[in-house]
């Protein structure tokens, strides 16, 4: 089957969303599947997010932030890196498989290389086929009536 | 963790921008208007042509008043664009611009998505309903300032460090300009003219550094190093270290007297070596800024950290290479009690760590030493005048080596003290034992006299036995026991009482004399250390043969090696790895020596040799006379009732290393103490003991670690630098030596002292290891006591709001390539040519062949030598252009062609000509009309013709495609411009990022190159990329400009987006505080973490760090990204 | 077999595409390769430089037809020197490669190097005997002074080469990877 | 010491045109302490040649010879640089292209042959600097090369590329002389030393070969070399045979004898003339 796959992207501000502009300001294309969250750093994103994320039905999770070395706080994208090797521990154990979650270096100059990577992202998502959480998730809850 | 919205009653206003059809052909912006109130909270929304113009932004103003909005959402190109400028725009209508979201529509959805307008408009849609859910959990945020230093620090005062503080002082900044080198002026003060005026650089360059401690508000630090810096509420804290100079800058006239005088050459770095060396004091040009002296002080020489006396070896050794002899003896006397018998007896422990060793041969630093004792100009003693006796008096028993060693000591520091020598003469073992054909009676006179001149009392004749020790303890106020090894080892074997069995030390006394009544003519000495030999040599002197046994093989015998190899030469057999079993006696009188071969030698716990025989190996060694010569031990019986303890080995213990022996009063030392050691070993002991009793008594003496925190310079550097320095790989020169033949005849000295030529001519050859030779000559020319050899380093610390970092550049070091830098002398780099231009360069301005100093004809220069190559790193090249080596290049050629050797055939081999600079095209234009060739294509290695020194290069002329051979007097590289050493731990400190060639990462290479990735450090000259003078002056003019810009009045406003604790939650564990790498958090006295927003940077790594929820990131809650998620998602419907 | 470009760029991209050729795009013409080759020094005009240049500009007809394209000796002292790291020795071999694809067989170079398949193909081994004539053909007979003093220390070698062991798995690997 | 075991691959030169080379090594190794294990199974290497019209069959055969080896759980030791550099470029292949080398391993597996890339490929020069060890070769001296000046002269493909080979430093090498100065004979330094003796050029341009042995024999002569030695058989082929056309082009003549490295080492163990096969040079070697 041919579903159309939810991706969640956590980029940080000062590379991997400045990449995702420069796919944008080159006019490269990508599907619409990646939806991006700017945080200042990858090391803001906490395990939970992603956990969450998958609760919620994404079939993948992308975090996309700079080159190791080149992090703007100078270690939070090495942070991320441990947490989330860690969290594809998790996703193999929960059955989801770890290929679900990604972590790409996409410095600012590489708009090319973040439009490629929503590719092929994609096509490995839906040769997986839908997340085994999709269903079961209802609309958006109203104000505080959220678990 | 609750994400319920702040408040039910909230009033959102949506805005999307068409952005003139770049965001509306694809995105259906009509729909997005017409569904978005269906969304929580949202209370209005329309649409603009263009949001960032004035006109569009009216327009949201005007809705926001209408509708009376709190919070706003655009939806429109990156909020990396106009972000900023929106939060101004929703301000001004009174919104609080925390409250608004800017929802990327242009970038991240129509652009990339042009192709499928229907899917991006459902994105799109998802984008805005995302931003509403974070707007709906927005808070407002006040917006606070804080007061930062307006002080800036400038690392690096080269050039660019230069323009930059003049700037900023101009501007009413203080300037802390620290720099590394003992002057400022940087590279720039190297190259003599500059391009492309072919102006004098030191006449534009010397009014900057002028300049640099004139200006009241610049405050220079030279010699100084930055070590750490913190980020702290004011801005930056800057720790500097200050190396010392070792003398007073406030003092220093800058006279140079002591260059003038100082006897140490070094490698000289402004002149990058070529011929020149400069002195140890020294400054580096006439010009230097500030105008002040400084000591090179490498660390402690190799020869004088080995010694037991720690003699200054550098000292005298380089005093007398610049024919200071009298000098040099007082630098000897500085340490050594005894240096005439130490001239003739020492082991030198100093030349076998001499890091001439490994060049060519240890410096002769005994043989030296003996001359300059000899020297006529030191017949006399110079007067020295003794402090005033203090009211102590010291008793010294044992007239050796130690015990004079102590009594000098205490003199020079006015203690008197008796020595009393039980033998009939003083010097101990000096006088007693050793031989004179080593050490002559005059020899050991000299010594023994100057020592009595310090008002030392020595009684011979004077054995010490109990009762007269402890009525010494009595008289005086302390007891020196130094009374050396008197009684000889003997093995009782059987036979051993036999006639002709006799013992070493008795043997040597008697020798003194004349021919010792019982000794025969076949002489076998047991034992293989100094003494077996002095008895053997002694014994050859007096006409007998003579042989020798001992355990141990030739490479372990403890004697030295000359000893072995001269007693060899005078015809002494020695049998190795022997042990005697028992004596054949003939007649009453021994006739030889039953051996056993050894197979290996044990030892047992207390050190005593256990050899292991091989059965059945039996060999008798056949003499009439047998010396025992296997050690002595002290002679302790008489003294023993006064109660010291006596250690497993039989010497006198020693409680601690200020050798007191629980006796109280009594001290002791030398061999009675330690065992057989050596003559500088007992001394060393000695003066130990003396600084023990002055202290004991009161009267403390300067200690003798006289070296402080400098550590031991090591042989390998000291051979890099010497070379560099000139110096070559020479043959070590040592004393004559009488032919064995000649010297077996009598007990003269059989070594001369060195004829002052080759005296001279050796200690020439020292490597100066410890840079300063620590001789102390220029304190003594310097009428303003200007200096302190015990300066140390200081540290500074400076509170700065800001700095830049202009560190330059290094030379890119051409050895590692096949163009034989560093193997022929006659080829050098663009610098070192610079040098060679400079009228008071190395060469005065002449253009020579450094190998032979003939004027070069035929020079060869070699463009991109380092730079242009894979990118990959590979074969040691840069991947980058150096920018400036061409120009370098054509200015030196013209100038060499205009002035300097109008006749040379200049050939410039290039792979490209890069004249960018305004009005360079026109000087590489005019250089060419002065006949320098020009040749694409570059050679790929240099050769040497070693019959004339020419160098030979192959290169292809690509113009017309001919393969060619140069033949060149002087080849020059333009080697490449790398990022100065040390900028790596530099950027560490500062938190600064570097690009992939090592230079600081500029914010953006085009629009902010000034800028570095941290805010308040900005970056100039060369240290963000190589560049010529021009652009590093617009540069660092510029980032003096961004650094005040920055600084304003004081007052920076804070980014609110940053982390925030809530107390009650926090646990105060500390994990938050251990993750910033700021040090913006840190848990509180009121045992809670507290943020310091000044130093905050907003990145969010405490709050997934924090195990409770209690430290957030504004901007970044939690449930403001849950909100965003739950919405990004597709959803069935 | 034989043919023409297969690539845009002609000449030059057939050769980037190998992994031979690959860094081909990054050379800056230094020169220092025609600056330390030993040909260049022995036979004027022969240039690895020129040759890349050459491939750069898709002048294949005249280049792949050549006989200095197989003057290299292969000594590496290009490859060594070389500052982008090119290997322009191995350059020139991926231009030999793509000589022959495209059916330049009538050089001395070309013959030389197609013997070696076929030696190889025959017995597994290369015979050195025969390696001459076919490289030179009739003017084989430039070397006969030569051979003479090979044969008076009896170094001219046997005309039979011993097959080796397993012929049929070297034939097998043959046709399964020739192109 | 315990014998070191090797499959050995002389290369195709040392089997036939310079038996000599193979002959003085099978006398030398016994007091080595090396064994040799010659392979009737294995190819010629191609010599980069077949390469050049074939690359992926060139890749095959020396992954076969290779896998050969390592069934046999032995290393492989030459006496030709170019096999040397053509058989360690093949590894170098193989590791960079697994998609190739695992389709290989795919037709290898019906021989069942498999490479895996443990066998290390050995030169008999680096054998002898390396494993052996100057000390132990200076103890197998009998007739100690005193007072003779030999030029050694190591070919290019033992030097360079060093990404490749990686023994020693291409520009500034030293095994030769280390070896030379245990045999008790005195090295000559002499620039050619590392330079290329023309053989893969000398058919298709003989002149051009005569150039650069004239070359590299005179950098020696001048330096007052009274004899050449070569860790390569093809060197010492070109030098050996060609030298006569390079004398042509020279005022007084080069006359200088080219060894084998076996063949010096063979010398000084005292081993005779005959076994080292010296009388097969063309020029002369005055024993």
């Amino acid at each position: 089957m041919n579903h159309e796959p939810d991706i969640l992207g956590f980029a940080c501000n000062w590379c991997g969303y400045a990449g995702a502009d420069g796919a944008g300001q080159a006019k490269l294309q990508y599907p619409t599947s990646i939806r991006i969250i700017r945080v200042m750093c990858l090391g803001r994103v906490d395990p939970s997010f992603v956990l969450s994320a998958f609760e919620r039905g994404y079939d993948g999770v992308a975090l996309i932030g700079c080159h190791i070395g080149d992090c703007h706080y100078l270690s939070g994208n090495v942070n991320a890196q441990t947490v989330v090797e860690h969290l594809r521990g998790i996703l193999d154990t929960m059955g989801l498989g770890r290929e679900r979650l990604r972590m790409e270096e996409v410095s600012s100059a590489e708009g090319p290389r973040f439009a490629e990577l929503v590719r092929t992202f994609k096509d490995q998502l839906v040769a997986m086929g839908p997340s085994p959480l999709k269903k079961g998730k209802v609309e958006l809850a109203e104000e505080g009536d959220r678990p | 963790m609750s994400d319920k919205p702040k408040n039910p009653k909230q009033r959102i206003g949506i805005f999307i921008c068409r952005c003139g059809g770049n965001i509306s052909d694809t995105v259906d912006v009509e729909h997005l208007v017409r569904h978005s109130p269906d969304m929580p909270n949202v209370e209005f929304a329309m649409w603009n042509s263009f949001t960032c113009s004035a006109e569009g932004q009216a327009r949201i103003k005007e809705k926001i008043k209408e509708h009376n909005l709190d919070s706003a959402i655009i939806g429109s190109c990156t909020p990396r664009q106009y972000e900023e400028l929106f939060r101004g725009t929703v301000a001004e209508a009174g919104i609080n611009p925390y409250m608004l979201e800017v929802v990327n529509l242009r970038e991240q959805c129509a652009y990339p998505h042009h192709d499928e307008p229907a899917k991006a408009t459902e994105k799109a849609t998802m984008l805005v309903r995302a931003a509403v859910e974070k707007a709906r959990r927005l808070v407002p945020l006040q917006i606070r300032q804080v007061q930062v230093s307006r002080d800036v620090a400038i690392i690096g005062a080269g050039i660019a460090g230069m323009h930059a503080a003049g700037t900023l002082a101009k501007l009413g900044h203080d300037v802390h300009l620290v720099e590394r080198e003992t002057t400022v002026g940087g590279n720039m003060a190297r190259v003599v003219k500059t391009f492309p005026t072919d102006d004098c650089a030191m006449c534009t360059l010397s009014p900057k550094m002028d300049e640099m401690t004139k200006n009241k508000r610049i405050h220079l630090l030279t010699n100084s190093e930055v070590v750490a810096v913190k980020k702290v509420r004011e801005g930056l804290k800057v720790t500097v270290r200050r190396n010392p100079r070792y003398l007073d800058e406030g003092t220093c006239t800058g006279c140079g007297k002591c260059t003038d005088n100082c006897p140490a050459g070094l490698y000289n770095e402004y002149n990058l070596g070529l011929t020149s060396v400069r002195k140890a004091i020294y400054k580096p040009f006439p010009a230097a800024v500030p105008n002040k002296y400084i000591l090179t002080r490498r660390g402690i020489p190799p020869c004088r950290d080995a010694c037991p006396v720690h003699q200054n070896a550098q000292g005298y050794v380089a005093l007398i290479a610049a024919g200071k002899f009298r000098e040099a003896r007082d630098v000897i006397r500085r340490d050594n009690p005894l240096p005439s018998v130490c001239g003739r007896v020492c082991n030198h422990v100093c030349e076998t760590e001499c890091s001439r060793s490994a060049d060519g041969g240890a410096i002769s630093i005994r043989a030296l030493k003996a001359f300059v004792m000899a020297h006529p100009d030191n017949a006399e003693e110079r007067p020295i005048s003794l402090p005033d006796p203090k009211p102590v008096k010291v008793a010294i028993v044992g007239g050796g080596p130690s015990g004079l060693a102590c009594a000098h000591d205490l003199a020079l520091h006015g203690i008197r003290s008796t020595v009393f020598e039980a033998g009939d003469e003083p010097g101990g073992v000096l006088s007693l034992s050793l031989p004179r054909y080593r050490l002559p009676r005059e020899v050991l006179e000299r010594d023994i006299a100057y020592i009595r001149g310090l008002g030392v009392e020595i009684r011979t004749g004077q054995p010490v036995d109990g009762p007269r020790l402890r009525s010494l303890l009595a008289e005086y106020d302390a007891v020196y026991l130094a009374i050396g090894l008197t009684r000889d080892k003997l093995l009782r074997l059987p036979g051993h009482d036999a006639e002709g069995v006799l013992l070493g030390g008795a043997f040597l006394h008697e020798v003194r004399h004349g021919r010792p009544s019982r000794m025969g003519n076949r002489v076998l000495v047991i034992g293989g250390g100094n003494v077996a030999f002095d008895v053997a040599r002694s014994a050859v002197r007096l006409g007998a043969r003579v042989e020798m046994m001992c355990l141990e093989g030739p490479e372990d015998m403890p004697a030295l090696p000359d000893e072995v190899r001269e007693g060899q030469e005078e015809g002494i057999v020695i049998h190795h790895r022997r042990s005697p079993q028992r004596f054949e006696v003939g007649g009453g009188r021994v006739t030889g020596v039953a051996t056993l071969a050894v197979d290996r030698i044990e030892t047992d716990e207390l050190g005593r040799l256990l050899p292991v025989t091989v059965p059945g190996s039996e060999k008798l060694l056949e003499a009439d006379t047998v010396v025992f010569a296997i050690g002595q031990g002290p002679d302790v019986e008489p003294l023993k009732e006064v109660g010291f303890g006596l250690n497993a080995r039989g010497l006198i213990g020693v409680t601690d290393d200020a050798l007191h022996t629980g006796v109280d009063k009594l001290y002791a030392g030398g061999d009675a103490a330690s065992g057989p050691t050596t003559v500088v070993a007992a001394m060393g002991m000695g003066r130990r003991a003396a600084r023990s009793i002055a202290s004991d008594l009161g009267y403390p003496i300067a200690d003798l670690d006289v070296f402080g925190p400098l550590p031991k310079v090591e042989a390998a550097d000291a051979i890099a630098l010497g070379h560099k320095a000139g110096h070559r790989t020479e043959p070590r020169m040592g004393p004559e030596h009488t032919p064995a033949a000649e010297r077996v005849k009598d007990f003269a000295p059989f070594e001369s002292v060195l004829d002052e030529a080759t005296a001279v001519a050796e200690a020439a050859r020292c490597l100066q290891c410890g840079g300063c030779a620590d001789c102390r000559v220029c304190d003594s020319v310097c009428e303003a006591r200007a200096l302190r050899y015990d300066q140390k380093p200081e540290l500074i610390e400076l509170v700065v709001g800001g700095v830049i970092v202009a560190t330059g550049f290094s030379e890119y070091d051409p050895s590692r390539l096949n163009y034989g830098y560093g193997r022929y002398p006659n080829v050098v780099t663009q610098f070192q040519l610079a040098r060679m231009l400079d009228p008071i360069g190395p060469t005065e301005g002449k253009v020579v062949r450094p190998l032979d100093g003939k004027v070069a004809r035929r020079i060869v220069m070699v463009q991109c030598v380092g730079s242009r190559g894979d990118a990959q790193g590979n074969k040691d090249m840069n991947a980058y252009c150096s920018r400036v080596c061409c120009m370098v290049s054509l200015k030196h050629a013209g100038l060499i062609k205009k002035s300097f050797v109008p006749d040379a055939q200049i050939t410039i081999c290039y792979i490209d000509i890069r004249a960018f600079g305004k009005g360079y095209e026109e000087y590489y234009d005019r250089v060419k009309t002065k006949g320098v060739r020009f040749l694409k294509g570059l050679p790929a290695r240099v050769r040497q013709d070693d019959a004339t020194g020419d160098l030979l290069l192959d290169v292809e002329d690509q113009h017309t495609a001919r393969r060619i051979e140069l033949r060149a007097d002087l080849v020059v590289l333009a080697t490449a411009t790398e990022p100065a050493r040390g900028t790596e731990d530099l950027v560490r400190m500062l938190t600064v990022s570097r690009d992939e060639s090592g230079f600081i990462r500029e914010f953006h290479p085009k629009i902010r190159p000034t800028d570095s990735s941290v805010k308040n450090v900005m970056v100039a000259g060369c240290s963000q990329g190589p560049k010529d003078i021009t652009d590093t002056i617009s540069q660092s003019g510029s980032a003096a400009a961004s650094l005040a810009a920055y600084l304003g009045d004081g007052f920076i406003t804070l980014n609110p987006l940053v982390a925030h604790v809530d107390a009650d939650r926090c646990r105060a564990c500390g994990r938050c505080e251990e993750s910033c790498e700021f040090q913006a958090v840190v848990v509180g006295p009121n045992l809670h973490a507290e943020v310091e927003e000044a130093l905050c940077e907003g990145c969010g790594k405490c709050s997934v760090i924090c195990p409770t929820g209690a430290i957030r990131v504004f901007g970044a809650h939690d449930e403001q990204i849950e909100g965003m998620m739950e919405a990004l998602r597709t959803h069935e419907s | 077999m034989g043919g023409t470009a297969r690539h845009d760029r002609g000449l030059a991209g057939d050769v980037a595409a190998t992994p031979d050729g690959k860094d081909l795009d990054h050379c800056i013409q230094c020169g220092m390769c025609t600056a330390t080759c030993p040909v260049a020094e022995a036979v004027p005009g022969f240039s690895p430089r020129q040759i890349v240049a050459r491939t750069i500009l898709d002048l294949a007809d005249e280049l792949l037809a050549s006989d200095e394209i197989w003057y290299c000796a292969r000594c590496q002292q290009c490859v060594a020197s070389c500052r982008k790291n090119i290997r322009p020795a191995d350059i020139i071999t991926a231009i030999r490669t793509e000589a022959l694809r495209r059916g330049n067989r009538d050089t001395a170079g070309a013959r030389h190097t197609m013997a070696f398949l076929s030696d190889l193909g025959g017995k597994g081994k290369l015979n050195e005997a025969l390696l001459t004539f076919r490289t030179l053909r009739w003017s084989t007979f430039k070397m006969i002074p030569y051979a003479m003093r090979m044969l008076a220390r009896g170094k001219i070698p046997p005309p039979i080469v011993k097959e080796i062991e397993g012929m049929d798995e070297v034939q097998a690997l043959i046709e399964e990877f020739r192109k | 010491m315990s014998p070191s075991r090797f499959a050995y691959y002389p290369g195709c030169a040392a089997e036939a045109t310079v038996k000599e080379a193979d002959r003085a090594m099978r006398a030398i190794a016994p007091l080595l302490g090396l064994e040799l294990h010659p392979f009737e199974s294995m190819t010629c290497c191609g010599a980069g040649v077949l390469h050049e019209e074939q690359p992926d069959v060139s890749l095959a055969l020396n992954a076969r010879n290779l896998a050969i080896a390592e069934r046999a759980g032995l290393d492989l030791l030459t006496l030709c640089n170019t096999c040397l550099l053509t058989m360690l470029k093949a590894q170098h292949e193989l590791r960079s292209n697994p998609q190739l080398a695992g389709r290989i391993n795919e037709s290898l597996a019906r021989f069942d042959l498999r490479y895996e890339g443990r066998v290390k490929v050995r030169h008999l020069l680096w054998v002898l600097a390396e494993d052996v060890g100057p000390e132990a070769i200076r103890a197998l001296v009998k007739k100690p090369l005193a007072g003779l000046r030999i030029a050694p002269f190591y070919g290019c493909h033992i030097l360079r590329p060093e990404e490749v080979l990686g023994f020693e430093d291409g520009r500034d090498p030293n095994s030769m002389e280390r070896i030379i100065e245990a045999l008790g004979a005195e090295p000559v330094r002499y620039d050619a030393r590392t330079e290329c003796c023309g053989f893969h050029v000398m058919l298709v341009n003989a002149p051009a070969t005569t150039t650069m042995v004239g070359h590299c024999l005179e950098g020696a002569v001048d330096k007052r070399a009274d004899v050449m030695v070569t860790p390569c058989t093809l060197c010492q082929l070109t030098l050996d045979s060609y030298q006569y056309r390079a004398d042509k082009t020279r005022t007084q003549p080069l006359k200088l004898p080219v060894l084998h490295l076996p063949q010096l080492l063979g010398m000084a163990f005292g081993l005779d003339g005959k076994t080292l096969g010296l009388n097969r040079h063309l020029v002369a070697v005055a024993q």
